[in-house]
């Protein structure tokens, strides 16, 4: 449904929250009626740890313009232990997107516990002022350009 | 080379193992093709020179569950591959007989080809010369000119196997393994986008790099599932033509020993390699030094943690500009 | 004269050259309580370590507590929270004879000290400590 | 067994018999000490400071020339020892240290910590062995009430000089056994004699120093040994109050050996 | 192909003043596999699930998408709706189109664009989904307690007073643990033995709890409401059956100087011993290491003397193997060693103790009676100086990080004991800080001040020495800034406390995580304190952190109510949301197991079936009785043979599509 052509970007982003604790803070910023711009869109996870890169590139390459991950605080995993093994994942994966030439900053990790509603409220308006500054993703939707 | 050959006289003779994985003689006189050699079928056209690049580690998957026992030869680099392997229970290694073998680093015959020699006949090894000889006459090179890539940076020795033999002193090529990495790093992500584009729009997907890596060990992987939701086999979806390097180099990351066969074995020629040594650098700085392979105990990095890791946006902060 | 002396870049500078992160003391008092020159210190370590961290160097700078360290490591070597406040100590005392002029020990003053059975380690030494 | 022997400064002089009799007894013992040639004062006193290279060096080029004969290093003086080995241990784990330094010197090879440091008095306890040394002994000192005082450089830090247990070392008490005297054990033993400051503060070197010994002596000691030529010093010049004799511990190890 | 309902919830105002729910089920009917779309003012109004029921059934429908509030309000209430529709629960998705777009965004046209995205998501999701059932398992209804201190005992009695039985492991040859030690607690002063040994007793009485003293679990395998352990019954040298616990053979056993581990070493015990007069089981255990009879073939005193031949030099070792449903940690606590803090001089000076050993010197069946009487000499000291926070909260690698909790109320008892005993000692405490949070604690705490005239110092003690028969104890006085040299007669050292040295083997063989000071860890910090994040294992007392007797006390209860509610159930319902290995695809590599938590997944060497593929291959299964569901496996996995049921991989890139697209 294209709303309005001549309005200015609306970036695609994808949300991955942990059902535990962020999504809970997701939850918790809508009945605290916190605002944030609609371009977010959340897929609930079980773990931090459930997120595949390969989702991640997904996202991007079918023209997500940046993609956030929000799981528990480390320590605070329903899984004890899931968040650790994401940070060091998503370590990997942004700092190889980053070597690739992609912008780092279209890519974040944010831990937001169930209680911290306003905090993913102010973190998703961040991220989208970050993307919306870096404009439209099209580096990672081409990046095997056929000659 | 004789005394791989009488070694493996001696332990064939003495009955200790069955067959001997190892290289032979292939097409071009300069062409070493692994080659299962057999009791009965002798040593025939067994070869062990600067031309046996392949990693033979990775045969044994298939050749450790068979009957009999088999002989492998591990250069020190190998001997690394094979631990990896054995740490992710590939191989069966009672019946594996693994004996180390002296690298002076091998020879890249694409190098010389890029010398502008061509219609290459024959090339013969003199200590550190290579005479070449081509359809249009000899040509004399220093063999450390044209060693393979990835022996430019290999600093591996051999860890234990079941027999050690030892070579004569080899002082090896100090290049920096993270040279290229760094200089990489240093670009602007506009020069990296670009230096990536350039090469990874080369891959025609043959999976030879696939194919050949140690760490790549798997029956099946993302490629050939289904249910992964990214199978594919040759140029369906743009997805995994975009990002089958980008998946590869993450499931080997912290599995993978630095081998060198990835960008060794490509047709096209892209420095795969990069991107694995990419991982291995971010890993040794952020997580302590790690050589995937050391032993057949340690969990890889990407398998473990630590309370204290640094958070993801550790990139902002030291990525490049 | 008098020096003009910015003592919060000079407590950086203590911090850095010292590599004691005063946060990790737990204020136990423990150096003290194990400091051999305690009660010739103006300034006790544990004092050192809350006084640097604070910026408080002007007193530091102006006292003699900082000679009177017998560079034993009692202090480090028994701090339970790894602070190492002798440290500290040495990198105040750094800080006061680097600058002109403030060297406590002098060539001329040696002669007088001599006397026959003194090692030349003991001159040796004090130099190391008391003079840059 | 050869190693590179670093006497220092004050055993060239005051502490000759430190040396003397730790070259007589090594000897002895089958040991071999080969001094380092052109070897230069260690400056007494290890600069803490990481911003202090320069008073670094002179360590750095006598752990070097180790290094080049391939040979451990030993040592006599507490205070050589001490600043040799943390030097070394700089050299070792500290970059930033071990880049400058080099930068300094431009040895043919970079120095990275490759030497090993030891003091004679571990060498006595893992090269020889305490029990080969009581074999060796003609002259056992029987009956004789020793007191073993340590002092700070030997034992702290002691994740640095993993020298024995800082707080209650036994190698010296071991080493008195060994040569046939009765080790006292008293609490001072690992307190600080105040060997620095006795040019600065002779008063408060003396207080320390009479603490020392009156501890060794309230326990019964009839004579303190010391691997210290400061301490030396210090204990009898200004341990005042008291009358204990002070000796070298190689001095007693020499006439145990019977080659005093 | 599936034949999706889409309903979309009006939540009165909530939803639909932002979102326009028409124009979203007019834009779920244009989905391929949507075959009936609607709104609603209330879906999880009664009418609301029975318009859902009745599409479901007219429609044909295979799945369901709800687009309402947070799955995390209604998603249990809509997977009962389709279940009394016929349809497999877990054949529901939500989308969340109020906490995560109405109550977050003010333009309509947004909202509404946003919700046909957060609709169609569910859609493609749904397309994916699979029916789902959650396995079942039957639940073993006897619970094991590793640890007979105080917080096993409480544990194992509320267990077996609900009527299950419970076996109690004990290493030792006696229950009673550290408190059967302890002469009074705090706050109220009560005796320690007066509190706990009709504890003991209720346990030794009570038919539904079995004690295996001097017994130690070798094994344990299995998963929630299905363990099995193997205990080692340690040899004890006496028959538990004869014996009478008269105590003949230990009066006659002529091998007296050992040093008496229930006194801390203070006093000797004989080489047949009972550990102390209440023990439980009362009977003996030879000490083989310093037996006469045992070392040199000559003696068997005990033998001739014992009224009941329950002697038996021949025992062994046996082992008892049982079923379990659960399993409850309780393996406490030890001070740690001191020998690494020379400067403080135990081991040294005599008249330098921990306070476990001061526990003793105050008991009335210790050592000295109750007279605190210093080991020199055994003369009654002037002076007590008291040293806090020995070995705790430090940094070093000799200390312990962590605070020990116990240690400022037990110097506050010791020294209150101490003057009321004797009004004319003196006593000093040095301290880094008095922690007392607690019920009366910090009241407590100033009684012993301002009561009972104790000298409190703040500051650490740097060095502790012996000079003409006195503990000199040399230390800072942070308030009055000086130094101190106290000369004492008895110095207290307030030793931290660490988890016992088996705790590391035992939550191996449990799969129960540890931190890195060895305590358990529970499953959450705040809302599940007594459980491991292994199902089924439950944590009483100090094996989980630092705890006082009341503390352990209210958790043993805790981890007994727990256990209780296990044992209640006749079948356990998993999650069916758990991870599951294709063989086909798995090539047993052992990432998987490395990374999850639960110890869920083990590998095994079997004939693998498919499409040209019949060969024996080692792969991952994975018990779905342990599996949490976490998803950390399918991660790390390279073939992507593991994935998570309703979470699989395909479903969420499906999402990530319909999000992208």
């Amino acid at each position: 449904m294209q709303v309005n052509e001549n309005k200015e970007f609306r970036p695609r982003i994808v949300a991955f929250c942990c059902n535990w604790c962020s999504y809970v803070g997701a939850d918790l910023a809508g009945s605290s009626r916190m605002e944030y711009p609609a371009d977010v869109k959340i897929i609930r996870v079980p773990c931090s740890c459930r997120v595949n890169p390969m989702f991640i590139l997904r996202a991007f390459e079918r023209g997500a313009d940046g993609v956030i991950l929000c799981g528990c605080h480390p320590g605070d995993c329903h899984y004890s232990t899931g968040n650790y093994y994401a940070r060091r994942r998503m370590t990997m994966l942004f700092s190889m997107l980053d070597y690739l030439g992609i912008e780092k900053e279209r890519t974040r990790v944010e831990w937001v516990s169930a209680a911290e509603g306003a905090k993913f409220a102010a973190t998703m308006n961040e991220f989208i002022d970050t993307v919306k500054n870096l404009g439209e993703n099209r580096k990672l939707r081409d990046l095997r350009c056929k000659e | 080379m004789q005394r791989i050959v009488d070694k493996i006289n001696e332990l064939f003779a003495n009955g200790t193992v069955d067959r001997v994985l190892g290289w032979k003689v292939g097409e071009f006189s300069y062409d070493r093709t692994p080659y299962v050699f057999t009791k009965e079928g002798g040593l025939d056209g067994f070869a062990y020179d600067s031309f046996c690049a392949n990693n033979l580690s990775k045969y044994l998957i298939a050749e450790s569950r068979k009957e009999g026992k088999v002989l492998v030869l591990l250069k020190p680099c190998d001997t690394y591959s094979y631990n990896q392997l054995v740490a992710e229970n590939r191989i069966k290694t009672e019946n594996v007989y693994t004996v180390s073998i002296p690298c002076k680093g091998k020879v890249d015959v694409e190098k010389l080809k890029a010398m502008g020699m061509t219609g290459i006949t024959d090339i013969v090894e003199n200590g550190e010369e290579l005479t070449v000889t081509t359809l249009y006459g000899d040509e004399k090179v220093n063999r450390c000119d044209v060693l393979c890539e990835k022996c430019l940076a290999c600093q591996k020795t051999a860890k234990e196997c079941d027999e050690a033999i030892e070579g004569e002193a080899y002082e090896k090529p100090h290049k920096d393994r993270f040279a290229t990495v760094e200089e990489l790093e240093a670009m602007s992500p506009e020069e990296r986008f670009a230096f990536w584009r350039k090469e990874l729009s080369k891959c025609i997907r043959c999976n030879a790099c696939r194919n050949v890596c140690p760490a790549c060990s798997y029956i099946k992987c993302v490629f050939d599932n289904d249910n992964s939701g990214i199978a594919s086999k040759a140029n369906t979806d743009e997805f995994q033509e975009n990002m089958f390097h980008i998946i590869r180099a993450f499931h080997v990351a912290g599995r993978c020993t630095d081998c060198g066969e990835c960008s060794r074995v490509c047709p096209q020629g892209i420095p795969l390699h990069l991107l694995n040594r990419k991982f291995i650098k971010e890993i040794n700085e952020l997580y302590g030094e790690y050589q995937a392979g050391d032993n057949t105990e340690s969990r890889g990095p990407l398998t473990s943690f630590t309370k204290e890791d640094c958070e993801p946006s550790i990139v902002y902060e030291k990525g490049g500009k | 004269m008098s020096l003009s002396i910015n003592y919060k870049a000079e407590a950086e500078n203590i911090l850095k050259i010292s590599g004691v992160n005063p946060k990790k003391c737990m204020k136990c008092g423990k150096c003290s309580g194990a400091c051999p020159a305690y009660d010739s210190m103006e300034y006790h370590p544990h004092q050192f370590v809350s006084m640097v961290q604070d910026g408080d160097l002007e007193k530091l700078m102006k006292s003699d507590a900082v000679f009177k360290c017998l560079s034993c490591f009692a202090c480090i070597e028994r701090c339970p929270r790894s602070v190492a406040p002798g440290k500290l100590v040495e990198a105040v005392r750094l800080a006061v004879i680097r600058k002109q002029g403030m060297n406590r020990l002098k060539p001329e003053d040696i002669p007088c000290m001599l006397e026959e059975e003194l090692p030349q380690q003991a001159i040796v030494s004090a130099f190391r400590k008391y003079s840059k | 067994m050869t190693y590179s022997y670093y006497p220092g400064c004050t055993l060239k002089t005051k502490a000759k018999d430190l040396d003397l009799y730790a070259r007589k007894s090594a000897e002895a013992l089958g040991v071999t000490l080969e001094e380092i040639e052109e070897w230069q004062c260690c400056g007494g006193v290890y600069p803490q400071a990481k911003d202090e290279i320069a008073t670094k060096l002179s360590s750095v080029r006598t752990l070097n020339s180790a290094k080049e004969k391939g040979q451990d290093l030993i040592t006599v003086c507490s205070a050589c020892h001490h600043v040799l080995k943390r030097v070394n241990n700089d050299m070792k784990t500290d970059e930033d240290i071990c880049l400058r330094a080099n930068n300094y010197l431009q040895l043919d090879e970079e120095y990275k910590g490759e030497t090993n440091v030891i003091h004679y008095l571990e060498m006595l306890r893992d090269v020889v062995g305490f029990d080969k040394i009581k074999e060796k002994v003609v002259n056992p000192l029987t009956g004789k009430k020793i007191a073993a005082y340590y002092g700070c450089l030997l034992l702290r830090p002691s994740s640095e000089m993993m020298f024995d247990n800082a707080e209650n070392p036994t190698i010296i008490e071991e080493f008195i056994k060994a040569i046939g005297g009765t080790p006292v054990v008293y609490p001072f033993r690992n307190e600080c004699c105040g060997g620095y400051i006795t040019l600065e503060d002779k008063e408060l070197a003396s207080k320390n120093s009479n603490k020392v010994l009156a501890s060794a002596e309230g326990k019964g000691a009839e004579m303190v040994i010391t691997a210290c030529p400061l301490c030396m010093y210090n204990l009898q010049n200004n341990g005042t109050e008291h009358d204990l004799p002070v000796v070298y511990f190689t001095e007693i190890l020499a006439e145990a050996l019977g080659v005093k | 192909m599936q034949r999706i309902g889409v309903f979309v919830c009006w939540c009165g105002s909530n939803i639909a003043a932002t979102v326009d729910v028409a124009a979203v089920a007019e834009a779920a009917k244009l989905e391929p596999a949507v075959a009936f779309a609607t709104d609603y003012q209330y879906m999880c109004s009664e009418s609301g699930q029975s318009m859902i029921k009745d599409a479901v059934k007219e429609h044909n429908l295979t799945g369901i998408v709800i687009a309402s509030c947070s799955p995390r309000m209604h998603e249990t209430t809509f997977r009962k709706t389709a279940q009394a529709a016929g349809l497999n629960p877990y054949m529901v998705e939500i989308a969340n189109l109020r906490e995560q777009c109405s109550w977050v965004h003010k333009n309509k046209e947004e909202a509404t664009e946003k919700a046909i995205v957060l609709m169609r998501t569910a859609v493609a999701k749904l397309t994916l989904n699979q029916p789902l059932i959650a396995g079942e398992s039957s639940v073993t209804k006897r619970a094991l307690v590793i640890g007979g201190g105080i917080a096993g005992i409480q544990t194992a009695l509320d267990i077996a007073d609900a009527g299950y039985e419970v076996d109690i492991v004990e290493k030792k040859p006696t229950i009673g643990g550290k408190m059967a030690q302890l002469d009074k607690t705090f706050p109220t002063l009560d005796c320690a033995a007066c509190i706990l040994t009709p504890k003991m007793v209720d346990v030794a009485t009570n038919d539904k709890i079995t004690i295996y003293s001097y017994s130690e679990v070798e094994e344990v395998k299995g998963f929630v409401g299905n363990f099995t352990a193997k205990i080692r019954r340690k040899a004890r040298y006496v028959d538990e059956e004869l014996c009478t616990g008269c105590g003949a053979c230990t009066e006659k056993c002529p091998s007296k100087k050992n040093p008496n581990e229930f006194n801390m070493g203070l006093d000797n015990r004989t080489a047949i011993y009972i550990p102390f007069a209440q023990a439980v089981p009362k009977v003996p255990v030879i000490d083989a290491k310093n037996c006469i009879k045992f070392k040199t073939g000559k003696c068997g005193l005990c033998a001739t003397v014992c009224p009941s031949n329950a002697i038996k030099y021949d025992q062994e070792d046996t082992f008892v193997e049982e079923n379990y449903g659960a399993i409850v940690v309780a393996t406490g606590f030890n001070p740690i060693k001191l020998d690494e803090f020379g400067e403080l001089g135990y081991g040294q000076i005599p008249d330098v103790i921990t306070s476990l050993e001061y526990e003793r010197l105050m008991n009335a069946a210790g050592p000295t009676k109750g007279h605190v009487l210093r080991p020199s000499d055994g003369k009654k000291p002037k002076k007590i100086v008291f040293v806090q926070c020995v070995g705790s909260r430090g940094q070093s690698c000799r200390e312990k990080g962590y605070c020990s909790k116990i240690c400022c109320m037990y110097t506050a008892k010791h020294a209150i004991l101490t003057k009321d005993h004797y009004p004319e000692m003196d006593v000093d405490v040095f301290y880094i800080d008095v922690r007392t949070p607690g019920k009366n604690y910090d009241e407590f705490y100033r009684r012993a001040v301002e009561e009972y005239d104790v000298n409190y110092i703040k500051g650490q003690v740097g060095k502790i020495y012996e000079e003409n028969g006195k503990v000199m104890v040399q230390g800072s006085d942070m308030l009055g800034n000086k130094q101190l040299t106290v000369e004492a007669d008895l110095v207290v050292l307030a030793t931290a406390i660490e988890p016992d040295e088996t705790a590391r083997s035992i939550g191996t063989m449990l799969t129960a995580s540890m931190d890195t000071n060895d305590f358990f860890t529970e499953a959450h910090a705040k809302l599940r304190p007594v459980e491991s994040p292994t199902a089924g294992i439950y944590l009483s007392g100090v094996c989980q952190g630092p705890k006082d007797v009341p503390e352990t006390v209210s958790q043993a209860g805790a981890a007994a109510s727990k256990v209780i509610g296990l044992l209640a159930k006749d079948k356990l319902v998993g999650n069916p949301c758990v991870a599951g290995s294709n063989p086909l695809l798995c090539n047993g590599c052992g990432q998987c197991a490395n990374v999850c938590p639960y110890g869920a997944i083990s590998y095994v060497e079997e004939e693998v079936r498919g499409p040209g593929v019949r060969e024996v291959r080692r792969y991952a299964v994975v018990n779905e009785a342990v599996c949490q569901g976490c998803g950390a496996c399918t991660v790390t996995c390279p073939s992507g043979a593991m994935d998570l049921k309703g979470f699989t991989n395909r479903q969420i890139m499906a999402e990530v599509d319909a999000i992208c697209k």
